[in-house]
């Protein structure tokens, strides 16, 4: 595979949010954290969109650069993962995150936050694959059994796409090149520092 | 002919007045039917722009976390900028900066001396619960310090050294310490500017003791000085206020998103970034001069007794204010000098 | 006046054009402004009601499987009321009454005897491959019978008395044997077609046995028979031709799909079903006059030896070519009779 | 809770089967076999509808009135669930699902089947509660842990509706009401024998 990316066109977007209930549901994601959440801009406005957002895996990922233990690693298909063994809850990665993925089980008694989670790309974590222990932490290791994140594969609309960055961006525009218009791959230029579509 | 013209007339005005309804009256549907949310589309790009710093693109949400209501928050590239550039910049010129100037001062100017020697006889400079307080907002100090260098600068120079597992352990647990520490070095910084404020009202006097350079650079030089000379209210000073702003911004760091979102933890844990490490370059020059750099100094929050030459040369007006008290100098035996 | 009414009409003529031409380009627009989906409405209650019997409820569908495009088949409703209703009764009546049946007859008119008592010599009736061919597909017909009974009634008769897990292994072993056996059955149905349909063309001799009740109703009446009487063809023709109907609808249970979709499916339940019970009423009859019914007649595929007085009686016209054939009667010793 | 049912609102189904996906991810749901699956009738035609489509978990089941070894029991939620020990693979009760809900592993060689398969409701089998056992057998037990069918739960549109009977068909009754029409509850007479919206 190649570099794999995350690609939100949110002129399809039409916030069902089940992008976010897959995710939760596939990972047993803990009270308190959503690994995606869905943010509408413009609510109720000319110009409204919806946006599925989560960790985008970036290029030179933010969180990895400012982790004070250097918990992050990128894999072999550009999925930014990191060890909840090495986190100690700091919430640097969070002051960094341009989207907010960073999310902690605990807010509050003397900063101890708890281990860190976020997105996965549903690659699971530093575990062996698909093993009891990488699921607890981790959830599913959905690319270990040659599936993609389970939040695009059930995207109603297909705004959210996932898989080779080269092939999602591909989609997207000729998408755009169809229907006349687009507002953008939301967060690409800031998670790739490229934008396919100019 | 105008009889036509009458006739056109009167057709055409109400044709037009048909067509104009006609419009009116079709325009709703036609835009409905033209609509294109091209014309309306949010770009993501335009909105990126126009921006202001430290401005997020925010919209609804519907899960009870509000802060997830920001979709992107350029500010990070920003804060990672300080952390992995900056701060590596700040923190080498304030504290290997400072260690060099003192190496530098200690090989010019040498230790400072008592001039007449030791007496032999002490005065009490320092009570215990003065001590006391000192050490235990010291030690509190040194922990804090090396756990957020730590911190900061754990991961280039500490980590390649001692592996991710075990860096990661003593970072957890420094972690901890820098947390539950915190709480006793406040109340330490609260309780010497209770006890100590009275003696460093800055007066007069300090300026002459600056201007005279403290009687650091020469030798024989000693401008008159209370309980507390000017170099001393400085460092008093430093730690009042370095302590109050590491409190503030550690305190929102301690209890995140009690102050608000994101942008001001970016903001607070800029603050805490910088003061500490102007505060440590600080305190290492005080360290310097009650250990090292000065004969005789160390004496006051160790034993907590000066010698009554060391306080005569540098604290000669409150040798005297101690005298009037009737606190006279203890006739402590002979101290055990070196053959000078 | 007129005037007036001119005017008025040169106003209203082009007004009521404008009009027209407003209401044709308008109505489109219109139309898509209030489409209301409730037009074309698909209601599920009106199509249920348009489907004409075994009809389903169809669509498309993305899945390979292309059955899945069914959505709603009401047909399910009338097979389960034949599974649960009519087929309790058609075995009812099929297999009770068949047994009170041969129960009367048997009370009735008794055991039916050799008139002649037994001769002690006997002639061959059928050949070994012949008796080997008949006990083949006899074996077959009793266990498919059994298990397909056990199908069909067994979760009311027997479930109650051996509990759920004994009976459900049951159940799945009588199916695997249902399933296997069924070709060993076509196997002997077809050989038994190619080694006796010959004796089994219907001729008019078999009218005259009909009419005079076989010799089965009343004591020394033999109507006159080839190698099988009109009783036996009758029992050939019902096991070729239920064999058959049996073969057929099992091998589209055995291979589903294979023909068609599930109604296909059900409809060769439906037949296999009402065939098999009148199938084993016939057979319980045939079981019924081959013992207990018949003096003398089990050991025709018995031992394929049957006594001469009984051939005699049974099957005149066939002993008279099998001895003008040269085949005389073997000279057995004389059976163990009773003393009659 | 009372009586649970499926309930599939047509107009609102845009066909984009998230819930035969997140069925198939849920149960793990072996390739051939579809608990769930959308039908769309009319297809590019005027009056086209989609409707998805599994067990509705009947009142007094034809699956279970025709199953030779009565291996099917109804819950008291009124789920109707099927011992997979009992199965026998004859077939019976997909000759009498009036909505060819009971799927099967194999097709052919000599009526042998496999064990029945179909929708549990998410509600497993008669295995012990969110036991591999049962995991393995019928898939997730998310009744048991009080949440719904995921198929439901996941509807972008929430055209498919799960839980209380009478609930799902208050919502149901309530949009009908505000949009003026409704193309019927999918099945549900059928199902229930009964119709709330008459």
């Amino acid at each position: 595979m190649a570099r794999v990316k995350f690609l939100c066109d949110a002129d399809r977007c039409i916030e069902c949010n089940a992008c976010v209930t897959a995710c939760k549901n596939e990972h047993d994601v803990p009270w308190g954290i959503n690994r995606r959440r869905v943010v509408t801009i413009n609510d109720g406005k000319p110009g409204e969109r919806s946006v599925s957002m989560a960790c985008m895996h970036c290029t030179d990922a933010p969180c990895a650069a400012v982790c004070p233990v250097s918990c992050f690693y990128t894999t072999a298909d550009g999925v930014v993962l990191h060890s909840k063994d090495l986190c100690i809850g700091c919430g640097y990665c969070f002051y960094a995150c341009p989207f907010g993925a960073p999310q902690y089980p605990k807010v509050g008694n003397f900063g101890s936050r708890g281990k860190m989670d976020k997105c996965t790309y549903c690659a699971g974590g530093p575990e062996a694959d698909s093993t009891p222990a990488e699921y607890a932490k981790y959830g599913q290791n959905r690319l270990a059994e040659g599936k993609l994140p389970i939040c695009a594969e059930m995207c109603s609309t297909k705004s959210l796409l996932a898989g080779d960055g080269a092939i999602i961006a591909e989609i997207y525009k000729e998408r755009v090149m169809k229907r006349g218009y687009g507002s953008g791959m939301w967060g690409w230029k800031t998670a790739y520092s490229d934008s396919p579509t100019g | 002919m105008p009889s036509v013209v009458s006739h056109l007339r009167s057709i055409l005005a109400p044709l037009c007045l048909a067509f104009a309804l006609m419009f009116a009256v079709a325009a709703p549907a036609a835009a409905q039917l033209s609509f294109k949310p091209t014309d309306q589309a949010v770009h993501e790009d335009k909105l990126l722009e126009a921006l202001k710093a430290g401005e997020k693109v925010t919209g609804r949400i519907t899960i009870p976390d509000r802060m997830a209501a920001s979709l992107i928050q350029p500010a990070g590239r920003e804060w990672r900028d300080f952390q992995r550039s900056m701060l590596p910049w700040i923190g080498g010129i304030a504290i290997i900066g400072m260690t060099v100037l003192l190496a530098a001062f200690l090989l010019i100017r040498g230790r400072i001396r008592i001039e007449k020697g030791f007496s032999g006889r002490t005065i009490l400079r320092f009570a215990s619960f003065e001590r006391f307080m000192h050490w235990v907002t010291a030690t509190c100090f040194i922990i804090l310090g090396l756990s957020g260098l730590n911190i900061s600068f754990g991961r280039s120079l500490l980590l390649p050294l001692i592996g991710p597992e075990a860096f990661s352990m003593l970072t957890h647990w420094g972690k901890l310490a820098h947390n539950y520490l915190a709480f006793p070095f406040m109340l330490g910084i609260a309780t010497m500017f209770a006890v100590w404020v009275k003696d460093n009202i800055p007066s007069r006097m300090d300026w002459n003791w600056i201007k005279a350079g403290g009687g650091l650079l020469r030798n024989g030089q000693h401008p008159p000085a209370k309980r507390f000379n000017a170099g001393q209210k400085g460092i008093f000073w430093m730690v009042i206020i370095g302590g109050v702003l590491m409190s503030l911004s550690g305190w929102f760091l301690l209890f995140p998103y009690q102050a608000g979102d994101v942008t001001s933890l970016q903001i607070w844990t800029v603050v805490h970034a910088i003061v500490a490490l102007l505060f440590i370059a600080g305190i290492l020059a005080h360290i310097y001069i009650g250990s090292v750099g000065m004969e005789g100094a160390f004496d006051a929050m160790g034993t907590g007794q000066v010698d009554v030459n060391w306080a005569k040369e540098h604290h000669a007006l409150w040798v005297e204010e101690e005298q009037a008290k009737g606190r006279t100098p203890a006739g402590a035996p002979p101290r055990g000098m070196p053959a000078e």
